[in-house]
């Protein structure tokens, strides 16, 4: 058992095809997994569905495939960000499937853990409803949403040890473990890698299980969307 | 003469009770921390995984991994843990945030709320408004009392499509303050800027309300 | 804000009831409240439903307060080490509903998630699938499981601040983080308390918002079910 | 000659392939962790919150914060994680272990298993059987051939209630081997414990298969 590559390309050779549906971690530009991204546009691979709540921005994050032409739908809950995204959607050369930030959160959870359907009241009664099942439980009513399982998961942590586990730090941790446990075949680019033992067991946040392959992050750039700062006379 | 956001946010932070956890929409409702009372101890949940929000950071401690669901970046608190952003939505839909402030293009007179898409325009997506409504325990509004054609935001039914049916608690305007002691009451009347009268926040309210 | 308790009649005080549902965490006699049981014995509530993974045994863990005939029901998946229970569950004077152990941790987490439903395979074309309704997705058929939400849960964790966050302690965590969440009102009791900011805040295991008191544990017995052990020799 | 329970275990520990994630139940099942082969690097999975099970503890490292799902204690090792129940059980129902190891009372010829209760004695609850056969990618059953009384225990179909349909890959009795290539097959005799033979199989077992 060896999940340690050698490069990101290593780490996603044979596992992208075209039409593939990719669950990426991250919420905005914070913990996204921007190794392994560049090595999906570099793969070429065509027509993904990208399950990720945001859309990065023009030439960063998932804007990166976006520009390339390389995914064909997102299932976001939220894409302001991104111009090219606009521009493809508008032109309808690109789909969106919205998704409640919590639900889509959620859908990604359940996917990962064997449940294909729960119930919410998020979204009830609005545009989200659509076409979706609804049930009633103690008089309020619910709607049915379901597990979403991608073909590859594409994340990124603080450390990584040679079985998988990692840990995430501070708010980058946001939709990677779901991202992770959800990929049929899941790949996490980590900011480094440590020995094995030297994660504390009790702080492990998603364990080894969830990780077919690990590799060294070449790109840490962590650009920040909104730099707002207080001046030190507080 | 209308409050300014930062007198709204002020109203609004007056409902905070000790002990309350709290999640601040983006916008003028960022700016009710600046509002909390000191004898109240209040904590702020963001809903990308962070319990216990802390001020913006100093130019020096600024943390790409530390930022708000505005996308701002933050500092923690001695009180502050992170989690996924499942976990951290299973507090907002498990009804476990007592209070969310949040912006709105409308809301109707049963509470209906609208503040994510115009129709014809880009839509930028739901984000979290659509959960934090939905399981939040309560949910006060902050926005402007009339739209800059000067048409009523608070109104009979919702135009734009809807963020959540009947989920508003309490609207705080820059002209009046409404709110409703449950979910099946109409709104009232409570409170209204300095040089204002009711007669003309009537004028300028297409919604019912009690006085 | 003031969420420690001198005591554990204190911590509990004015949150019984009879009749009530109590979420305990707790996997055999592992991570069990220990203390809080004894308070709830010393309470004299009656008719209780518990949800608990296990029954505890006769004299220790839950066994305490079947053996005061204070619980009525038990939501459980395994109740096989306690005779007491048997005695009681034999003569008809104790109620059960079985729960596989997935289905009971998967249900309290749902409950304490906002999610009143909830499709799993487990237990379909069983005796557990009777009187529930099925769904198919993609050509399987599964089962819809309830949420749990209790009036009052009990967990025991190993550090707690007084905000309320805890950390637990290896296998000992087991139920306790789905019995805190899916509590109306929950009560911790923690072998240590520390100060605030000591709990690393990537570390916590249940965030302070799912705690409204917390006490100092004055038991710790933490009994063995099952002591086993290799000799020096391997 | 009937195979012996290390014998069995050590049979069932043939199929455990590098990499893989396996979830050992409580009897039998516990000595195939005896038998892993050296070359082969498994990690055990226990239900109530392990990744990584290590042996047995030495007398003075016991810990009772520290068990197995058969309440045993146990150790850790370099690779352990824990996880709460619901994230353990995420892993089982999510079908992310590869393989359980099961004892049984009965399995049929379509893969049903009873494992959990006996009509008319005191029921003690599934426990984590029904989630692990429901949910884990292969299973395979250790039991013995026939009961104390000598009736089959691989049958046409079961007689007690069922943990789960059609979960059974594998049956690994004292006397012999049944396996299917997936779960729309019959099961094939693989495998005869020594001295036994064919026709003595088909005596002793009540299910239909071929040879």
């Amino acid at each position: 058992m060896q999940k340690i590559c050698d490069s990101a390309e290593e780490a996603l050779a044979g596992k992208t095809f075209d039409g593939m549906m990719v669950a990426s971690g991250g919420f905005g530009l914070c913990g996204i997994p921007e190794t392994l991204i560049e090595a999906l546009v570099a793969s070429g691979t065509k027509n993904i569905t990208a399950i990720s709540n945001n859309a990065g921005v023009d030439d960063f994050g998932l804007g990166r495939l976006l520009r390339t032409r390389q995914i064909s739908k997102m299932i976001s809950s939220y894409v302001g960000e991104n111009k090219e995204f606009e521009r493809q959607y508008l032109a309808k050369e690109l789909e969106i499937e919205f998704c409640p930030q919590g639900t889509l959160a959620e859908r990604m959870r359940a996917g990962g853990a064997g449940i294909p359907g729960f119930y919410t009241k998020t979204g009830v009664g609005t545009l989200i409803a659509e076409g979706k099942e609804t049930k009633t439980f103690n008089g309020e009513e619910y709607l049915l949403e379901t597990g979403l399982v991608a073909d590859l998961a594409i994340v990124k942590a603080w450390k990584g040890d040679p079985y998988g586990n990692l840990v995430y730090r501070k708010s980058a941790r946001n939709f990677n473990p779901m991202a992770a446990a959800c990929g049929k075949f899941t790949v996490a680019e980590v900011e480094e890698i440590v020995g094995p033992g030297e994660l504390e067991p009790d702080h492990i946040h998603t364990p080894g299980i969830f990780v077919q392959r690990l590799v060294l992050a070449t790109r840490n750039e962590k650009r920040i969307e909104q730099r707002t700062v207080r001046t030190g006379a507080v | 003469m209308a409050w300014t956001r930062d007198e709204m946010a002020s109203l609004a932070a007056q409902d905070l009770s000790d002990g309350f956890y709290v999640n601040l929409g983006i916008g003028i409702p960022t700016l009710v921390a600046n509002y909390i009372p000191a004898d109240v101890d209040v904590t702020l949940q963001s809903e990308n995984g962070i319990l216990g929000l802390g001020p913006f950071p100093l130019d020096n401690e600024v943390d790409a991994d530390l930022i708000n669901a505005g996308k701002q970046t933050i500092t923690e608190l001695d009180r502050t843990s992170y989690t996924s952003s499942a976990d951290s939505f299973g507090m907002i839909r498990g009804g476990h945030i007592d209070l969310s402030i949040l912006g709105a293009m409308e809301v109707s007179e049963t509470g209906d709320l609208a503040n994510w898409m115009v129709p014809g325009k880009m839509v930028k997506g739901p984000g979290g408004a659509m959960d934090l409504v939905a399981g939040v325990r309560r949910i006060t509004v902050l926005m402007d009392h009339v739209d800059k054609a000067g048409v009523a935001k608070f109104r009979k039914a919702c135009t734009l499509p809807f963020t959540g049916r009947n989920v508003v608690d309490k609207i705080i305007t820059n002209f009046a303050i409404f709110e409703r002691p449950d979910r099946e009451s109409p709104f009232q009347l409570k409170k209204i800027a300095p040089g204002m009268d009711a007669e003309g926040i009537r004028k300028m309210t297409e919604a019912h309300y009690t006085e």
